[in-house]
């Protein structure tokens, strides 16, 4: 029954968001293919519907696959009424070392900012925050963006396959 | 103009910028504090100062070379980074691990366990100003060290699990000695909770003193013993149970608050002590009966290859959940290994927990979060 | 002040070959000298030397091994590391101006340090009072020394001993008059004949008010010295060391030989008034003054007296390296809310038990 | 009701006795290690570098990975030491020899001031020529002095005509260098 329930919730709120519902690797876990400027508005009714409560960002990973970058969120519900779930997106970047832009999901996993900070430093994903974010109950007002890991003089993003010193 | 009063009282905020090599600092980061007076008004945590490129050079190696390169992340206790490479790696090319050696891992992850917890003890000693439990604390931890140069070589990074299984096979004396360190420490256990627990300096440096709330450590993602002490019952063990954890009958300390306030350093400090206890008990379980047979799955060749595909992998580590994301294009080195470390959610909570303390304790509260910088920074 | 026919000072000048009858204050500038270097300087080497033995005993370890038999030279070569370090370049003078008043205010106790029955130089009624006040004057100095290093360990360390120092001196004030209730005047001649060589004649066994005393008194004397067991003001771990952490070299040894010295003569002024001054058994006080054999008796005094301090400051230090540091703010309660109603129950009790016993 | 004043006092002086109490036990805890009652209470430290340290090389466990030996004779220059190093702190040079079956290694350094000890360099030696020693005091005055080297030296040209008038007489008379 679930399998398909959070896709329907998503199509419901979002039109055509789900591009493929795959198996992540070779585990049972269950990764959802979204496009990549949807995934704010996704992640919020996957975080608020009460149903899904998917509200524990384990894990946020880039890969730079054949020169598309994907961007992974590992979900998971602490109250238990969802398996563990996998939003999944990709972007294609103009040229290998020029930036991406993304949608930022600070808002809605709070737990998510220094994610974000390693993904913009490492492979410079911009994570723009959208006007409508302000109004978001954000309990702690934690640092949107805590200090760099790299020196500051380096150029370019130093986890992507073509980046050379 | 009256004398004695000075016109204007000249009392904003002075900032101290507490650099990265500071006694009140367990690891290298660098706290720039506004202070009011001897209270913390705000801080920003900076770090950063041990960022090696350790995905980076993952991705340069081959796959035995990122194993190796897994033990640096969390220095202190490098099994577990292994142990979430191999088991991702295990779980990408579906490479079964023999019993024996899952047991073998499971020994080892417990002693790094309990030396990783002794050394945060030592820094909590450190910071509280007592100095005699700290040379117990490092004596204790050395005969945990030894074991780990009898196993497999080396004390800190072990490099000593390979895809499949582990390196080597048990020594002889090893299971004995572990018996006997597991005694010892039982015994020891005993001082330190005359010079802990039951220790009135103590209780009034850390009782009461900065709770964390459930919804703090629900908001900035933190896990493991820093979690458990806030009362929230997340143990990968229990809720995702790797490498014969399932077989194994062991229960997971929570904070009880029972120094008054829940979450607060005191019950971040017992957790370690009991967790400390419970390892022993699953090591007594496993050690009864070491599982006979192969150490190391034959399939892992010299020229073993680890087919496409990407898999992730979690296991408790000593500071938390630690998640590694292994993708592999088929070649001979990895193409991307993402490691997923407890000790990020701690450094983003740090400023929300400082805020309102005083600066004496500042050092406590670091100390009792457990931060293992070299896992933050990779 | 002092009378010349019993004092040591004209005995040893005139053994040494001094011409007779010399002024009055020259005799005072000898004994504070050699006092000074014969028994403060050596007690301050043996003792920074028991400590870190007993602190390694306590810790399982070695402890100083290396230089001379058993690590005895350990101090010596303290000493030596310290003073050839090269001092900071822009010293203020504002930081040496304080460091000397602080420095002075603490030596001026002592012309008032009771080593024995005639090497006493100030004997009057106020004599148990005087190293009080320079204990105050020694705070003074130490914030001055802080706050004037314009860097913030030395101006929080500095805010926090004179805080300390503001906490400990009513309790230690209180206990104080403890003992001079039971023996009657606050002169060290008369607080030590009233007590004698056997435990049981000492103050603190006297009855359990002068206990409560006895703890009082050391109690507040750490928290007003910043002893280490309750050295919030100069803590390690946040702040280095608070006012002693921009010293080095010269100035860091004059620094922690002030603290040792702190240390000692409270240590000293605790055993003169509660644990039997250098009292020793009767019958060898009376056979050694018959016998004409002053300079013995000083001697022995003098020895007995330091055996008991080292013993005392031995217990100090091993509660110290077993037990945890607490904050400024916790000491300071502590004091005001346990030391100071303490010693008012003290005080009244001995008081009562005084004249109880008088009548 | 509000608490009763004696109570409070009661509840204040317990506490004030059992603070001491706990310091007291601590203190008890630390004694029986000042007079070493019982092996449990001995010093732990070791002298070093004492003659009666106890902790000689040779009574490390069999498989600590201390610095590396390579017996140059049997290795072959295969390079796959320097393939499998982490921190590709091996560097060979190898040169076919006065018999061209046998490499001449020329240069076989390992730079100890990258090394991380991890044994991979070890498990890919075919031949087992480089093995890790119980060696652990590596340390050097200078950075350069860090690298240990193996090799058996570049080949001169004198060693080359050596080799090519040794080949020579081989041949003549029939008999293999």
């Amino acid at each position: 029954m679930d399998k398909n329930l959070i896709v329907t919730k998503i199509n419901k709120a979002v039109q055509g968001a789900v591009l493929e519902v795959r198996r992540f690797g070779r585990s049972d876990t269950r990764s959802i293919w979204v496009e990549a400027q949807s995934i704010q508005k996704v992640a919020k009714i996957l975080r608020t519907d009460p149903e899904l409560s998917l509200d524990w960002l384990e894990n946020l990973s880039v890969v730079e696959l054949s020169d598309a970058l994907v961007i992974s969120y590992f979900l998971q519900s602490t109250q238990g009424t969802q398996p563990e779930v996998i939003l999944r997106a990709s972007v294609v970047p103009d040229s290998p070392t020029s930036p991406v832009k993304l949608p930022t999901i600070q808002t809605i996993w709070p737990m998510g900012i220094p994610m974000e900070r390693e993904a913009r430093e490492m492979f410079g994903i911009q994570f723009e925050t959208s006007p409508q974010d302000d109004d978001a109950d954000v309990e702690f007002d934690f640092e949107s963006s805590p200090s760099l890991c790299l020196p500051s003089g380096l150029s370019g993003f130093p986890l992507r396959k073509k980046f050379n010193k | 103009m009256n004398l004695t009063q000075p016109e204007s009282l000249k009392t904003d905020l002075t900032t101290w910028i507490i650099g990265p090599y500071h006694g009140s600092l367990p690891a290298p980061m660098r706290l720039s504090l506004s202070l009011d007076g001897e209270m913390i008004s705000d801080c920003h945590v900076e770090t950063g100062f041990l960022h090696r490129g350790l995905e980076k050079s993952c991705e340069l190696h081959s796959w035995k070379a990122a194993v190796a390169y897994s033990d640096h992340l969390d220095p202190e206790c490098a099994i577990f980074g292994e142990l979430v490479l191999c088991l991702a790696v295990e779980q990408l090319s579906e490479l079964e691990v023999p019993e024996r050696a899952q047991s073998i891992r499971v020994i080892l992850s417990e002693l790094a366990r309990i030396s990783g917890h002794l050394s945060f003890m030592v820094r909590m000693a450190k910071a509280v100003g007592s100095e005699t439990i700290i040379h117990y604390l490092l004596r204790d931890r050395e005969r945990i060290l030894d074991l780990f140069e009898l196993l497999t070589g080396a004390r800190f990074s072990l490099n000593f699990l390979r895809f499949g299984g582990v390196s080597a096979d048990v020594t002889d004396g090893f299971i004995e000695r572990v018996l006997e360190v597991c005694e010892l420490i039982r015994i020891r256990m005993k001082e330190y909770n005359d010079l802990f627990t039951f220790n009135f300096g103590f209780l009034k440096r850390t009782a009461q003193v900065v709770p964390i709330s459930k919804r703090l450590v629900l908001a900035s993602g933190m896990t493991g013993p820093n979690a458990r002490a806030s009362g929230i019952e997340l143990d990968v063990r229990k809720k995702f149970p790797y490498s014969g954890y399932s077989k194994l009958d062991f229960s997971v300390p929570v904070g009880r608050g029972d120094s008054g306030i829940l979450g607060d350093v005191h019950d971040r400090f017992l957790i370690r002590l009991r967790e400390i206890t419970e390892s022993m008990e699953i090591l007594k379980q496993l050690l009864d009966v070491v599982p006979s047979g192969e150490y190391l799955n034959r399939k892992f060749k010299r020229d073993f290859v680890v087919p496409a595909g990407e898999a992730y992998a979690r296991v408790e580590s000593s500071r938390g959940l630690l998640g590694c994301h292994v993708v592999s294009d088929g070649g001979p080195t990895p193409s991307r290994v993402q490691f997923r470390t407890p000790t990020v959610a701690n450094l983003m909570a740090i400023p929300q927990v400082v805020r309102g303390i005083r600066i004496e304790d500042l050092p406590v509260v670091l100390a009792s979060l457990d931060l293992g910088i070299a896992e933050a920074d990779r | 002040m002092m009378t010349s026919e019993n004092s040591w000072i004209v005995a040893w000048s005139n053994a040494l070959g001094f011409p007779e009858g010399l002024p009055q204050w020259l005799y005072a500038v000898g004994a504070l000298i050699s006092v000074f270097v014969f028994v403060v300087v050596p007690s301050g080497g043996l003792m920074s030397y028991l400590e870190r033995k007993l602190a390694a005993d306590l810790q399982a370890r070695v402890g100083p091994n290396r230089t001379g038999p058993a690590g005895l030279l350990q101090p010596i070569a303290d000493l030596f590391k310290l003073l050839q370090k090269e001092s900071r370049v822009d010293w203020s003078w504002k930081e040496n101006l304080w460091l000397s008043v602080h420095t002075m205010a603490l030596y001026s106790t002592l012309a008032v340090l009771p080593l024995g029955s005639m090497a006493v130089l100030v004997n009057t009624e106020m004599s148990v009072f005087l190293p009080f006040w320079s204990a105050l004057v020694l705070a003074l100095g130490t914030m001055l020394l802080g706050l004037s290093q314009n860097s913030v360990p030395g101006w929080f360390g500095g805010i926090r001993v004179a805080a300390q120092t503001l906490a400990g001196s009513f309790p230690a004030l209180i206990s104080l008059l403890c003992t001079g209730v039971r023996s009657g005047s606050f002169r060290w001649s008369a607080l030590a004949e009233s007590q004698g060589f056997s435990p049981w004649e000492w103050t603190v066994f006297a009855n359990p008010f002068q206990m409560v005393a006895f703890s009082v008194f050391v109690m507040s004397g750490l928290v007003l010295l910043a002893i280490p067991p309750l050295d919030g003001g100069l803590s390690m771990s946040d702040i280095h060391g608070g006012v002693s952490s921009h010293l080095y070299g010269r100035r860091l040894s004059l620094f922690q030989f002030g603290r040792f010295y702190g240390f000692f003569f409270w240590s000293v002024i605790t055993v003169v008034l509660f644990l039997g001054a250098w009292d020793l058994p009767a019958q060898v006080t009376v056979s050694l003054k018959a016998g004409g054999a002053n300079q013995v008796l000083a001697l022995l005094e003098l020895i007995w007296l330091l055996l008991k301090t080292f013993g005392l400051m031995l217990l100090i230090v091993w509660v110290a390296k077993v037990n945890s540091r607490s904050r400024v703010d916790q000491i300071t309660d502590f004091t005001w809310k346990v030391l100071s109603p303490f010693s008012l129950f003290a005080l009244v009790g001995a008081s009562l038990w005084a004249g109880w016993r008088a009548i | 009701m509000k608490e009763s004043v004696f109570s409070a006092l009661a509840l204040y002086v317990q506490s004030v006795f059992r603070g001491a109490w706990s310091i007291a036990g601590s203190c008890k805890t630390a004694l029986p290690y000042l007079i070493r009652w019982g092996d449990l209470k001995k010093e732990v430290t070791e002298g070093y570098p004492d003659p009666i340290s106890s902790k000689t090389a040779d009574d490390l466990p069999t498989r600590s990975r201390g610095l590396l030996f390579n017996d140059i004779d049997r290795c072959t220059g295969c390079r796959d030491c320097e393939v499998a190093c982490p921190s590709r702190c091996i560097r060979v040079e190898s040169e076919p020899g006065s018999d061209p079956a046998k490499i001449w290694v020329s240069t076989f350094d390992i730079d100890f001031s990258r090394c991380i000890f991890c044994g991979l360099c070890v498990e890919a030696c075919h031949p087992g020529s480089l093995v890790h020693t119980k060696q652990y005091e590596g340390a050097a005055y200078a950075v350069p002095d860090l690298v240990a080297s193996f090799g058996r030296g570049q080949i001169t040209d004198e060693h080359r005509n050596k080799w090519a008038m040794m080949r020579k007489l081989g041949e003549s008379d029939g008999v293999a260098p």
